[in-house]
């Protein structure tokens, strides 16, 4: 990952959240004090389809504002992985929502139950996005916990706030588990604060 | 995706008429679980149709009628359609 | 009755387009399936059939079929249509279309189609929104209701669409609901062999736009929601006004029998060719 | 109508009319408008009586729909507008390049923009017809420059969009439109007719938008057993919707792969007195007749002047200009507008000769001894 | 909408409608449509917020004849569209530019023709937005490349609309208008408003179209005491119309006269590492990120590249190249088009430099590697 | 009563613009006359009122008038005229329109107004013909009769002004002719206070073309023929129908009240007004 | 052409309604003459207008009215006008 | 006027048709085996202005369409004649109809009251226009009597062909009157076929 750009795509299917999620960790770069882009591709204007959100975080100008080299890379559907992987970084971060990913293309990724976690817990799939910001907050750390938890209250419906921090809590900590697997380390726990 | 790829999940026995959803097509809007007059039908753990009491199938057709996905299949074993009154 | 199975056999395009693009629970291909279920049930040749939309949700619905289809511009499909129609009489030409597509854009065109009183069956899908461009009010939203260009209520009236195309001269008018795709069935079977213009108005449910901001639940409430307010008009005629408020009432409304476009049309040729005979004699 | 002697006096917008009956057009939509309604009244009469069909759109936007629809019923159409009426059109228009269905558009140019002036006579429209509807696409536009060539020109439009399965814009002044001339049109029987390529495989084997070798693909009439689809969407060679990236370009580059390699039956210019033309006029429309003019004039004086005359405005024949370059001093293009062919002279100059331009954006038109006037001043 | 901190993230349309606030629009007339819809949607909450108007009318047609009226009712006026809905804006958008109506029209251009790609990227309306009426007027096209820019574009757009009594369009591509990016938006206070000028005669004196020392005439709204007349027919200066060929010509090369003379103002052309350049980079919307990207790769590889970056399209800023011709040895242009600001710089090139085009039509963008790789195989 | 001398004098514009264009015995001088005969009586203040037309002979009334004058595109006369209303409520907005651009290229624009309830009075001129172009039949041209695009005979049926324009939702309707000025200036008056989208039918003659080639007489043979077929509503109820076959009903022939477009809009101005100061609180 | 150079052809006596035609205005349409209800116009040999017989003029105005040219133009002497029935 | 070419220009207002008899007058042409252009000016859109048709005759070919130096004008209105006889050649001929123009701008012009004796002699002024063409005939021979017959014959409404023969005839008629006075001369009477 290049020191002053990291590129981000979130994919997924049509109802996913996955754009807002984009958004949210687009505006806690900015309250980070880092500059962005954001983009996302639509499917056939109709709903439904391979849904994509990206993300370019950098310190100095951005230009060009699609991702050319993905830095980090979440699939939470079977076709968006398969659709969109093809511009990973071979040291690029892979995150796998393993509800709906079942053929996961590197062993390096961190594979992850993200919906079913999120069914599970909070008896819907609606904040799935929110979930899997916690889980990206925790594997990159390219924007800061608060600076996320600023955006998500910012963003969501007003009367939502406190699950919706709940539901990035979550995500934070089915990373940390699933890291622990993965790397065979511990990672840090405390909120990565700049 | 074409049909030939689109396994049937589920058929009923000789018996009762036979159901068949195509799982790929399905995307579990609930419209046939919900209007099936004899809740033979339900949703899974990842939201996917299933007969649950096929035995209780009349093939009353309304699940095929209203699946916007044409995933759903009612299949009588040599008999008439009985079709509902609907409104 | 043919089974879904079979449906797609004979009727869909067996190439990529499965599933349809539309949202889960979207009453577009319920009506589409009614449809199919109606053409096949009167045993038409899908060579003689033309299938025409224009722009939104519903227009996407020509593509996966195996008849004649044409996919034309927003509010557009009547003229192409008329065109057709008139170029190829024998066949029997069908249009799809929207609420907007017929009646916002296209508004202009559905009146003179009736007018003109061509023989072309018009199915109106109305979901009481723009579905495709992600849910701006249309010329069929509720006063009152909202849309993501009238987030505090809608202060248009909307067309009575069975009233205006009547009084613009159709000749066959039917309305129903997705939720009774039988009466649908029905009403498109005999609107496609009424000669001359014919409307048939579903009135059906965008959960993903009209439905979330108006806070309407899921496409089966939706679909509960049809069932209620719907009142055959054999009954309706039989209730008084005030019961029906706030009701939908459904069936053939109405149905009369005037001279058709093209047939006239084909005795202005007869004319003027006995115009030129003589004059060449 | 029967001929009383091989001469006869024929108004443009009647030889259009002709031309279109004897190139085989069998249905025309339109809206009336002034200047080009004389089309529309001439084959409301004539169409049916060949057993053809006229109808009376709402506006033109139903009109150019109309002929759309008709076009894939297997009919040759054509309709007739100007300005405003064109105007209307240009979002269908995009639909029939697109889809590539072949019809002509007769726009009789009035003066403009908006409703201007209806009368009078201008060539205000020529970017227009080649860039009027938003999108990339490639179109054909020929323009007339008397009434014979009306004729011929409505006869070439037709069999053009025919062949290339792509509409074709016959631009015409008001001047052309509405004068009458001796004219000696040719039988019904001479006339050279070409026919859309139709399918001959069977049914299932039939993809829409496959080019063959002539960059065209074969089209099936609705009705006839060729089941298809037909959108505005960009689209793969079945002419399903595609938003993949290869194909969408094969879609677009294929729209002007046929009408480059096209290019030089489609192009139509004729010379006169080139050979041995140090200065020419580059004219056409209405303006090749005061160039005409002017040129017998300018030779009388000794001037080494040549005519350039476009009768194929789009695709721009740049090949004409190119190929005397070389020889020629100065260009003078006298047009009805404010200077839109002479954009595209300039263009295809790349600053070898001087070129001037002689413009009228009034109603009226520029006279032989202008253009005389001109040219002298320019050679001094 | 209140700041909680000077940047913010916001996406292209998004800074359209907040331009528009800001410049002062108050009416917005239009119907929805991929990709500008959010344009619509967002002033259909903020206008009634500011005590503004907003209108979903039944097709393009109406909303561009909506906001003319309102505009001669003496609001700032402002659609927004996509490729089909322009087309079918062009008769009305010719009807605005000869009453000399100001008002402001986003067209945010995705793959075309026809229905196309409805969510590409695109930039194939270019020469639409120039030649797309019938008719010839002149016509000013702004074109933004970043999200700022559709701020500060949207705000000069509204301001030049009302100076010169034109119509003014903001074209932008699919990708300016969908990114969301980190921007730092003015304060309402500091953004510049342009006023029309109003008369102030005694009514019976006024002239409505009698042209200024700026060439442009002040500008009455209907209902404040000046009773006067505005039609689309070619009209005198009183605004009746007219087929006296001096008036005829005064209207329209009047037209012509005000945009001249308000040329430099109008042509907004940033110049990056030009001072050195041998080759250039001619470009603008969303292909101006591409070049800027290629260009730091360039620069950094010691080729001497520099970066045209056009602002205005329309008028045709040709200033902005002829000053740079002497140094330069090749020209490359990228575009989402197959080449249409190309034959401009073609034209003004006039043979000078080595021009190159590098299109796409597929509904994705150029990048800038394939920028780097272009240009140096022109430098060899 | 003013005199057409102080009609000249206190409405018409005063240089160069008389006399008018139309053709000899056309009605549509005699309409705008009693236009301004009833916008005199009602003492409107000149600066207020918009008068705004499409394209045709009829389009051409404005220029000649001394209000503030707006002469737009061929069938986009309301849509303009919405615009400046809603820009501008407090000025009374009329519209003049001919048959062709009104409800042939205008007719989605009318059906619209009507839906929308905007105050706009809207006079449409319907002589049966596209005047200005030369005479091609036009929507409300009678079945069977001649024009120059059909020389055989009309095969499309004419539409019902008033019957859609009802069916769309305007809210004042009235009917009347040429020939009747008194009703004519009445009906303008009561359609001009009425507050909502208001519709005046007038049926006249256009000898030239309408004249000529259906065979109908001069210009006095046509008024004469107004006068014949007018039946006043008042008796028209009292009549039965088959007395009243090839009889046009003249009259006030719909009035209703239903909320106006602008003043909604106000309400919706002063909610979102409220809502933002309540966010910025 | 401006109003002031349009000369009245022909006023009646103060007995009797003015009448006054526009001639450079009239267009010889007729209307006035049809429907006036007293035949006080007629035509001249030009086809222009002219009061033949003012005196039976009962100010009626219906000619103002219906002519479509503004060409005439009825004053009554200190009357008020007797507006005939239309239908 | 010139060996090879002519131009003529009938000048007057809406419903005289003025049109119809340039149409006949370069169909004459035709039937006289010349080449020959026609055209008009319209005025705005609607009826009743000054209208105006030219015809230009020649031998050899006809480029540009339009009057440069009028050989022969017909004028029927007061307003055509001032508006449109700036560019009369000085040898040119002038026919007014003094029925509608009073002031006649050249003492050569021939001066018939061509409508007020076609109303005498019809008892209407639709036939002024035929009449008219009698006149020009008479006056110029441009076209042949024979050729102008078959032209009428074959333009006029069918069943009406006698009643126009006979008013051009008329035309003629006056027109051997006039140039009576006019040239002091008696003019041949005979029809000069070609
Ligand atoms: C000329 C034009 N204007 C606008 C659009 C954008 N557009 C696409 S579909 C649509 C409306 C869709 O609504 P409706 O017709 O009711 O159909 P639905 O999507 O609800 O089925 C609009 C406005 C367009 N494609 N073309
Ligand atoms: C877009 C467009 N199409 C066509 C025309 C030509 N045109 C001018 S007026 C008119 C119709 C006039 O008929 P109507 O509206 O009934 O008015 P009238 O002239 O009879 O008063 C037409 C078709 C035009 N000006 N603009
Ligand atoms: S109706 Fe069809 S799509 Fe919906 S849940 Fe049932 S099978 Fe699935
Ligand atoms: S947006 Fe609405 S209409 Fe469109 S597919 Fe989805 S549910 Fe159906
Ligand atoms: S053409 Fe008809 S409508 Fe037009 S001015 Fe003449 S009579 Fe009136
Ligand atoms: S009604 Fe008017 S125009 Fe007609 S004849 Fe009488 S005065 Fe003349």
């Amino acid at each position: 990952m290049s020191q002053t750009t990291t590129e981000i795509r979130l994919a997924g299917s049509g109802g996913q959240g996955l754009i807002t999620a984009g958004i949210i960790l687009a505006e806690a770069a900015i309250f980070d004090n880092k500059n962005v882009v954001q983009s996302q591709s639509y499917g056939p204007e109709a709903r439904g389809g391979a849904s994509r959100a990206e993300i370019i975080i950098a310190d100095g100008p951005i230009f060009f504002p699609k991702a050319t080299w993905v830095d980090i890379f979440l699939a939470m559907s079977q076709k968006a992985c398969d659709q969109y992987s093809f511009d990973i970084k071979n040291e690029g971060i892979f995150i796998v929502d393993t509800t709906y990913v079942k053929q996961i293309p590197t062993s390096s990724a961190v594979a992850i139950p993200i919906s079913s976690a999120t069914r599970e817990k909070f008896g819907k799939e609606l904040f799935s996005n929110i979930v899997a910001l916690g889980v990206i907050c925790e594997v990159c750390k390219v924007v800061s916990a608060k600076a996320l938890k600023a955006a998500i209250s910012n963003r969501v419906p007003a009367g939502t706030e406190k699950i919706n921090l709940e539901a990035f809590a979550f995500g934070q900590k089915l990373a940390k588990e699933a890291l622990k697997n993965h790397n065979g380390a511990e990672n840090e726990a405390i909120e990565a604060d700049t | 995706m074409t049909k030939k790829s689109t396994l049937p999940t589920e058929t009923g026995s000789s018996e009762h008429p036979e159901i068949t959803i195509f799982s790929d097509w399905c995307k579990s809007c609930g419209i046939c679980v919900a209007f099936c007059p004899k809740e033979v039908l339900a949703m899974d753990e990842n939201r996917k149709v299933f007969a649950k009491s096929p035995q209780n199938c009349i093939a009353c057709h309304m699940c095929e009628l209203r699946c916007p996905d044409f995933a759903i299949n009612v299949k009588e074993v040599e008999k008439q359609p009985n079709l509902e009154e609907e409104s | 009755m043919i089974s879904n199975s079979q449906l797609v056999n004979k009727y869909f395009r067996h190439n990529k387009k499965f599933p349809h693009i539309w949202c889960p629970g979207c009453g577009i291909g319920i009506i589409l399936g009614n449809m199919l279920r109606a053409i096949d049930a009167l045993a038409l040749d899908k060579n003689d059939i033309a299938f025409v939309s224009g722009i939104g949700c519903t227009g996407r619905a020509p593509v996966y079929v195996d008849f004649n289809t044409l996919h034309t511009t927003h509010g557009r499909a009547l003229p192409f249509a008329t065109g057709l129609k008139l170029a190829r009489p024998e066949m029997k030409v069908i249009v799809a279309t929207g609420d907007g597509d017929a009646t916002a854009i296209g508004g202009n065109h559905l009146i003179h189609a009736c007018r003109r009183n061509i023989d072309i069956t018009t199915i109106i899908f109305n979901n009481y929104i723009y579905g495709m461009t992600g849910g701006q009010y249309s010329p069929t939203t509720p006063h009152g209701d909202k849309a993501y260009t009238c987030k505090l209520g809608n202060i248009e009236r909307p067309f009575n669409i069975s009233q205006l195309v009547e009084a613009a001269g159709a000749t066959f008018v039917g309305r129903t609901t997705s939720y009774h795709t039988l009466q649908l069935q029905n009403i498109i079977k005999k609107a496609i062999l009424h000669k001359g213009f014919s409307v048939v108005e579903v009135i059906t449910h965008c959960p993903t736009t009209y439905g979330r901001i108006n806070k309407k639940g899921s496409a089966v409430d939706m679909l509960r929601w049809q069932k209620e307010v719907a009142v055959d008009k054999s009954r309706a005629d039989k209730m008084d006004p005030k019961e029906l408020e706030g009701k939908i009432i459904t069936g053939v409304l109405m149905e009369r029998e005037l001279p058709e476009f093209c047939e006239q049309y084909d005795t202005i040729i007869e004319e003027a060719q006995n115009q030129q005979q003589g004059k060449s004699k | 109508m029967s001929r009383k002697s091989s001469y006869q006096l024929m108004q443009g917008n009647e030889a259009v009319a002709e031309g279109a009956l004897a190139a085989g057009v069998n249905f025309f939509a339109g809206y009336p408008i002034t200047p080009s309604t004389e089309v529309a009244e001439i084959l409301a009469d004539r169409l049916p009586a060949n057993g053809g069909k006229f109808i009376q759109m709402e506006d033109e936007i139903g009109s150019i729909a109309a002929i759309i629809g008709a076009s894939i019923g297997g009919c040759k159409t054509l309709t007739a507008t100007s300005g405003p009426g064109f105007s209307l059109m240009q979002e269908n228009l995009g639909f029939a390049c697109l889809a590539e269905i072949p019809l002509v558009i007769v726009n009789v140019m009035r003066g403009g923009p908006s409703t201007g002036m209806p009368t009078s006579p201008s060539q205000g429209d020529v970017m227009q017809s080649r860039w009027g509807t938003h999108g990339d696409h490639p179109i054909i536009v020929l323009t007339p420059a008397t009434v014979e060539e009306a004729f011929q020109y409505t006869v070439k439009a037709v069999n053009l969009a025919e062949k290339y399965r792509n509409p074709v814009i016959l631009l015409m002044d008001e001047v052309i439109a509405h004068m009458r001339a001796r004219v000696s049109l040719p039988p019904a029987s001479m006339v050279e007719k070409v026919n859309r390529v139709q399918p001959n495989m069977p049914p299932e084997w039939y993809l829409p938008y496959e080019r063959s070798a002539t960059g065209v693909a074969p089209m099936a009439s609705f009705g006839d057993g060729y089941r298809y689809h037909v959108t505005g969407l960009v689209h793969d060679a079945k002419g399903y919707p595609t938003a993949n990236p290869n194909e969408c370009r094969d879609n677009i580059r294929g729209l002007f792969t046929k009408i480059e390699r096209g290019f030089r039956e489609i192009c139509m210019v004729d010379y006169e007195c080139m050979d041995d033309a140090e200065h020419a006029i580059v004219a056409y429309g209405s303006m090749v007749l005061s160039a005409r003019s002017a040129l017998e004039q300018l030779r009388e004086s000794g001037c080494k002047v040549g005519l350039i005359k476009l009768g194929t405005l789009w695709p721009f024949p740049r090949f004409a200009l190119e190929q005397y370059l070389p020889q020629l001093k100065t260009i003078l293009v006298p047009e009805l507008n404010m200077g839109q062919i002479y954009r595209e002279v300039l263009r295809v100059n790349a600053g070898k000769a001087v070129i001037e331009k002689l413009n009228r954006v009034n109603g009226t038109l520029i006279t032989p001894n202008e253009i005389v006037k001109t040219v002298k001043g320019l050679i001094r």
